[in-house]
């Protein structure tokens, strides 16, 4: 077998230096009931690599892929171009099979990067600190509402109706067995958000106010006026981000008054993975926060020599040192995916982030302009980066199984997002990136004009 | 030569990328949100970006250059045919919310990860989207809860034994439980009669890993389960340990209600420095009803569908949702890759290796090093010492960071806490008997060092890319992102 | 520029460093009328990562991959199953961009991985010594012919009607210039190899004989009776092996007798790649022959320190030390190709060769079964290792291109290689390998009962 | 740790790839030829095998990890896309015999590359079949024999100047013909007014590097092509410095028969530690109907057709065949990729940056060492020192191996021949000004340590995987392959 080295002589020698007279010896405190004779029922047996590779191509064959289709999908997880030195490096051995610095000395790579990667996600979001990443963006979202009731010693929190449904789904699966009360709310179908219907939420109690930016509907709020009315009710801002190239056009959410800024790091250098392994971002505009942070912190220090070096540090805050008083459960972070964002970023740099950004936003201005033209359609937004909604007038639902029958990946519907909500059923958000051809928009445009006829 | 930060050899205005110039009158429709002052970010050309890195990878050590025998940890071998799959387009070129019927491939290889989790724990039950194994032991205490809150029974408190793992007891106090210890036997396993006499109407769950952080296997364990069902009360397995036992025994003949399994160390898919990890959860008959959402089922004409909220008439009574999407696809895919290469043979003779393994690090270092459970039965995939024994106030760390010199990544040091001085050993599977005598000569070299008192220990590593890093200086004064340095 | 790190401030600073006011100054030497203004004109501006990968992309898919199709195709190149791990390895970049190990101290990675090659290649032949591998398998042989001349100081050499054609051709390009006369023949179209014809050839001119081993038709010569009329003749005998997995099966070129063995080695580890780059394999029975050999050589030896070490040796061979007297004007040979030949051979081992072979023999064994069912086609061998021909009744060229059609790849047309020789039009090379599913033979069969009905 | 053979770590039967065991008695058609001796290889599982390579890798140099200096050798950066491309399956996964219709794209992609290298060389042929640059000088010179013979013209002499590249006087002699050396000037350049003189019915050809290996373009170079082909003869330009010049000098423009380019030089496919290379040549007007088979033809319906033996009405006089199939598609598709990154724009700052850095080096160094040229006017791509001045016995090898200390790899030493101690430094134009200023530190502190009569430099390097080899103890007593030990 391909990934044991052990040959049947080593078995036999150790067995004899163990003084065991055969493996099941070796198991002889499992109780007897609970011991297999044989391989596992029920299971093929071994299969070569080529077989095993054959297996997993049918498998990945009957999908589709974004590069094969017209391709509009964002809503939280968005298809960007990553330049091919990001996967090499990524698949160095010396990252790829690397684990949680606990060693410093012989963990610079990892730990100068996680540094660096810090460094990127702070002043991406305006912010003093960020952390060394975590899962994903709803489960940062999650541990910035929990944060915030550390923080105010509050339990309760207010979301905006525009929060990505999934995000406001884990809060509430979460919250509600630790008493801790989320006010959620449903999207306004209007091309701006409904910041006063938001701000009108916020009372004494409330620990924190979580707002997307850009929104699910691809609307860019106004966080500066929602920051200062949090304040002065004492609670903190939480921005989401689901799309950090916007903030190669946009204001950070920090300068804009935002205390936490959390986010899913996906779009840059991570790719769509069906979902994940994603990259959950989070920082603290105010580093006096910082201890009340969840997650691993790498941090700067010197050695024995007086060299430059980074460690783990703060780490009192984590499970391993505190168990049950810890600021949060996380043992692993999303170490390799920092790694991806951080060299994908590395790249980009200051410049090619705001050419990609205004690429995208580019882009989906024309997409909205095509798609204004289709009998049927309207553009929801007053604003947007790269995505936006529209109205069909009918089942959006329908409308994307039917376009992707046809080839055409156009969108994600409100109607699987929110399928509660009627009104919200004939909603579609199209996204738009670096990635989408003109032949692509106006594909989009004439399969909508065909269906909506 | 060190190597600098990317912001001290980055650029302002240069990129590694090639992208158009944006026309610098083109009307925008961000509302007036336009960014107006500097990121503060820099860019590398290729040539800087790709040496900035290769030069940092090699400051790390990795599976790839030696054992790595991180107690608890499972570090073995990546196999590259897993990250040739990852990357297959049909598979990292799909959206999340792509229609089912253009990801039925990717759909079908989470149901079929999903069974060979079942069966191969023996269990009924199964949950794919925890994003890793503390996130799949929230999974199955949130369904233990949401499992006792339907009955209405409103117990409070679980039991973790000393020796569980930081996250065990973190994880039941943020599902809002009392965290009470359970004590352990002088050979390292659960005290059965001290658990049992804790048993009653307030626990909710008893969390225990199996085989132990002692590196033993918990004998009691079918014994235990019996007695907290009898008592109400629901069994979490930590499955942090089930490469130790896979493929010759199932979870769930030993009466499991839910156990995580970390896709990272079981099945081989990499630990990437930290992470990305994966932890589906797997459940009896009792929890599986209440798994999160979204769920894979399989329709009778064979396709398969993604049960997310909408679908209010199957979702029965799940107890929500973890994470947005639907998983750890990324993984899936490498440890179906994983278990299909194996099979069911070959991921039998995985945890025989694994514990053959052990035990050969454990009958080779027990004369000189204090071994303290090396008398309660055979160990299973990694074994346990203690500092005893060492002189002139040599630590265990001291003992770690000499074997640095001797070219090796340390094992698991001051856990478990319940051993002076631990030092766990995992050397897994993948290393060849080779390398673990050349581990071993190398371990009981630096051992007698410490046993001597060697003092030139106290300030090892010599030959690593750092000497012993001040870790006090950094949580004292954090410095946690790069800032511009004073102009003179 | 992505590739290109100056900026446009570092060129001024150097420029005042160098003390010209341009760049055009610094190409003050070419002359006016070749010095060009502008960017040349006729070829496109410089693009981005994402639109040159969509360009190859485009070219890519308008060919049909071997994996996408029923596939016998040999003659010469095979389709193997590469393992994941090769590919990893070769893409370190301390192996991929390192060059010519001519700093022997920082280059023992690239010199012990090419000793380890030459003792791979040694022995899979049979040999004493083999060199760090050549271009390819019909150069190889080239210069396999030039040393036996220099060895023998006769300038003839006689070669086998079933050496591959490709092969004969480029020695008899080359032999023209230089005088040297290369006796060819053209293949037999028969159960066995012509061995007696050839042996008739041999004469007191020979400097060698060239057998291809197993043959253009997948047939295998008895070596032992040409070795020992060469040898009777002062001719060395020259054995060409275009399949190295065949040596699994079947007895070594240099236990056989032959004295110089070269080889294709793209079967291990390299891949098709639409013909290159490939790798040659040139290994001497006797090592007394080392001095006339061509290509590199890597050599063991002690460091200062009295470590063991390796470096390249013998170079007073060589071009950059004998220029006009060296043994050949080979400067680079196949570096990385060797690289993924000898870490696809360590995987394989003895065992896995040997497993590998009779894979390959098996899966040949029933698709010549499956094709003698075919009416019309006549499996020619009496023996073979994983190919073999088939004759048709009719062009065979023209059915190839008809299945080709049809998605099937059925073979090499001796028509293609051979377009002189009417007689073996209708002659077909069938090959297979592992990659060959029972579903991939029955394909082959139907496909073909149907365009001969 | 130091890395065993794999011959001394290898198993003789045991295997890291999974196949079926063959059955033990089926019957087999291989004609008695069966083996019936063990081959001597040794297996190694895959987890072995990673660690091996990776750990042997270490040991390596590479342009990853630093500036790599190495004149005539163009280190340059190896774009990570130019790989991704060349994996891709319609290119990767294709015979070379397929059928021409199922492999247009590939047959696309070499005449689209073809097509490039004519308009940057401003050459109306070119053959793409050779395999390296050696080979493509073989094919150029025998396309110039070809001509001469299709003309009855006999002559027997090729001219090459004394710094050329060893690769042409052996090129010339493989092709049949007389080499004679052309002398140089003082100033480093061929001395017109010699070379003139020797013309004459019996030169078949003169084979001139440009720019040249002492790192100037040859300001004569049209002038001497005038004369050549006036006497009758062909100009051969070794292409091997063609980065200097690419995107701003046309080679067709100074009158040039025939030139080979190397792809993994100028067009940065991969070095690969000494290869494969790729050697494509162009030629003019009087050369082209000779280019060797096979070759790629559009034809008018815009499919691609390849030439090959068969094509008797297509392949008009050309000399043969070079090698099995069609060239190193695998490096076409790479350089391709190059090509179409940069564009005609980028390719010119291409030649721009490298002459740049190379005369930044020159400049920054010649107050320090010999440098022969520096009044010849500004260098090309790369800078010419000798060791005049060095003392107590120093040499360009210690100097080089002092580098190795500092985490350079050493410059080209000892070439050209027509400089003492030559030391030939390259920088390419990947390197940063940053990369340039830090290496010329690190040379500085070497050079002047070797004009100083630092005795120390001998013994360098110190810090490297390995001192200093014999190698004449391994010329002396070859061991070229790995043998069993003796059993004592």
């Amino acid at each position: 077998m391909r990934y044991l080295p052990l040959t049947d002589t080593d078995r036999g020698d150790m067995l004899a230096k163990i003084g065991a007279s055969s493996i099941d010896d070796l198991f002889v405190d499992v109780p007897q009931e609970a011991r297999l004779d044989g391989p596992i029922h029920g299971l093929p047996m071994h299969a070569s690599e080529m077989a095993v590779e054959a297996h997993m191509r049918r498998r990945s064959k009957k999908n589709l892929a974004a590069a094969d289709a017209p391709f509009f999908l964002g809503a939280g997880a968005y298809r960007h171009h990553v330049p091919a030195s990001v996967d090499h490096i990524i698949q160095r051995g010396e990252f790829l099979t690397a684990y949680t610095p606990y060693q410093p000395e012989i963990a610079q790579g990892t730990l100068q990067m996680l540094f660096e990667f810090q460094t990127q996600v702070a002043r991406l979001y305006g912010c003093e600190v960020a952390n060394a990443s975590m899962y994903d963006g709803s489960t940062a979202c999650w541990e910035a509402i929990l944060m915030a009731g550390r923080v105010k010693k509050r339990n309760k929190a207010v979301l905006s109706g525009a929060l990505h449904p999934h995000y406001t789904e884990v809060a509430k699966t979460m919250a509600k067995f630790i008493g801790y009360e989320i006010a959620d709310a449903q999207p306004s179908i209007q091309p701006q958000p409904d910041n006063s219907g938001l701000i009108a939420r916020i009372d004494d109690e409330t620990s924190c106010v979580v707002v997307q930016y850009p929104d699910i509907l691809g609307r860019i709020p106004d966080l500066a006026e929602i920051a200062e009315a949090a304040h002065a009710k004492g609670a903190l801002l939480i921005a989401v981000n689901t799309e950090p190239v916007a903030l190669g056009a946009i204001k950070s959410p920090g300068e804009l008054g935002a205390d936490i800024v959390v986010g899913e790091g996906q779009s840059i250098g991570v790719g769509l993975q069906f979902g994940g392994p994603y990259l959950g971002l989070f920082a603290v505009r105010d580093k006096k926060l910082v201890r009340q942070m969840p997650g691993r912190l790498c941090g700067e220090t010197v050695d024995a020599e007086g060299k430059r070096g980074f460690v783990l540090t703060l780490s009192t805050r984590e499970q391993h040192i505190r168990r049950e008083k810890a600021t949060s459960n996380i043992c692993t972070n999303s170490g390799l995916c920092a790694l991806a964002f951080s060299v994908h970023m590395s790249l980009l740099g200051e410049k090619g982030l705001r050419q990609l950004a205004a690429e995208n936003h580019r882009l989906a201005c024309l997409t909205a302009d095509r798609l204004a033209q289709v009998p049927g359609v309207t553009v929801l937004n007053d604003n947007f980066f790269n995505e936006f909604a529209v109205t069909l007038g009918q089942d959006a639902r329908q409308v994307v199984r039917d376009l992707a029958a046809k080839g055409v990946l156009a969108g994600v519907s409100l109607g699987r997002l929110y399928p509660d909500v009627d009104s919200l059923s004939d909603a579609l958000v199209v996204a738009t990136t670096e990635t989408t051809s003109e032949e692509d928009i106006e594909a989009l445009g004439a399969a909508l004009e065909e269906a909506l006829s | 030569l060190e190597e600098p930060l990317l912001f001290e050899i980055g650029h302002a205005d240069e990129t590694g990328v090639d992208l158009p110039e944006p026309a610098a009158d083109a009307a925008n429709r961000l509302g007036g949100f336009d960014r107006d002052t500097s990121i503060g970010l820099k860019g590398l050309h290729e040539p800087e970006a790709v040496r900035h890195y290769t030069r940092l990878s090699r400051q790390n050590y990795g599976i790839d250059l030696g054992l790595f025998p991180l107690g608890s940890c499972t570090m073995k071998h990546n196999p590259r045919l897993n990250e040739k799959v990852a990357r297959m387009p049909g598979f990292a070129d799909l959206h999340p919310m792509a229609p089912q019927s253009t990801a039925q491939g990717a759909l079908q290889v989470i149901h079929e990860l999903g069974e060979w989790l079942k069966t191969l724990t023996g269990m009924p039950g199964v949950a794919m989207s925890p994003k890793a194994g503390a996130h799949g032991e929230l999974c199955g205490i949130l369904a233990i809860r949401a499992a006792l809150e339907a009955r209405g029974d409103a117990r409070k408190v679980v039991l973790c034994p000393e020796s569980a793992h930081g996250t065990n007891p973190a994880t039941a106090a943020f599902a809002g439980y009392e965290v009470e210890d359970i004590p352990a036997t002088d050979e390292g396993r659960v005290d059965f009669e001290a658990l049992k006499a804790r048993l009653g109407p307030d626990i909710a769950a008893v969390m225990i890993t199996n085989p132990n952080t002692c590196g033993l296997f918990e004998r009691d364990f079918k014994k235990i389960a019996d007695a907290v069902h009898e008592a109400g009360g629901f069994v979490y397995c930590d499955g942090a340990n089930f490469n130790a036992i896979v493929g010759r025994v199932r979870p769930g003949d030993l009466g499991v209600d839910a156990m995580h399994i970390n896709l990272h160390k079981t099945f081989s898919t990499p630990h990437g420095g930290g992470g990305p990890g994966s932890g589906p959860v797997v459940f009896s008959d009792a929890l599986a009803p209440f798994a999160p959402l979204p769920f894979v089922k399989q329709e009778d004409d064979g396709t398969y569908y993604l049960v997310e909220e909408e679908s209010r008439e199957h979702r029965g009574p799940s107890f929500g949702r973890m994470t947005a999407f639907h998983g750890q696809m990324g993984m899936f895919t490498r440890a179906l890759t994983y278990m299909l290469s194996h099979g069911a043979d070959g991921l039998k003779q995985v945890s025989e290796d694994a514990v053959l393994n052990a035990n050969y690090v454990l009958r080779s270092l027990e004369d000189l090093l204090h071994a303290p459970y090396a008398d309660s039965g055979p160990c299973m995939h990694e074994a346990l010492f203690g500092d005893a024994g060492f002189e002139n106030g040599l630590s265990t760390l001291d003992l770690a960071k000499g074997l640095i010199d001797e070219g090796y990544h340390p094992m698991t040091v001051y856990f478990p806490l319940v051993v002076h001085g631990a030092m766990l050993v995992e050397p897994t599977e993948t290393e060849s008997k080779a390398a673990l005598d050349q581990f071993i000569t190398a371990f009981r070299s630096v051992a007698e060092r410490a046993k001597a008192g060697d003092e030139g220990l106290k300030q090892a590593p010599y030959y690593a890319p750092r000497r012993r890093l001040d870790e006090t200086l950094a949580a004292r004064k954090p410095v946690l992102a790069w800032t511009e340095p004073d102009r003179d």
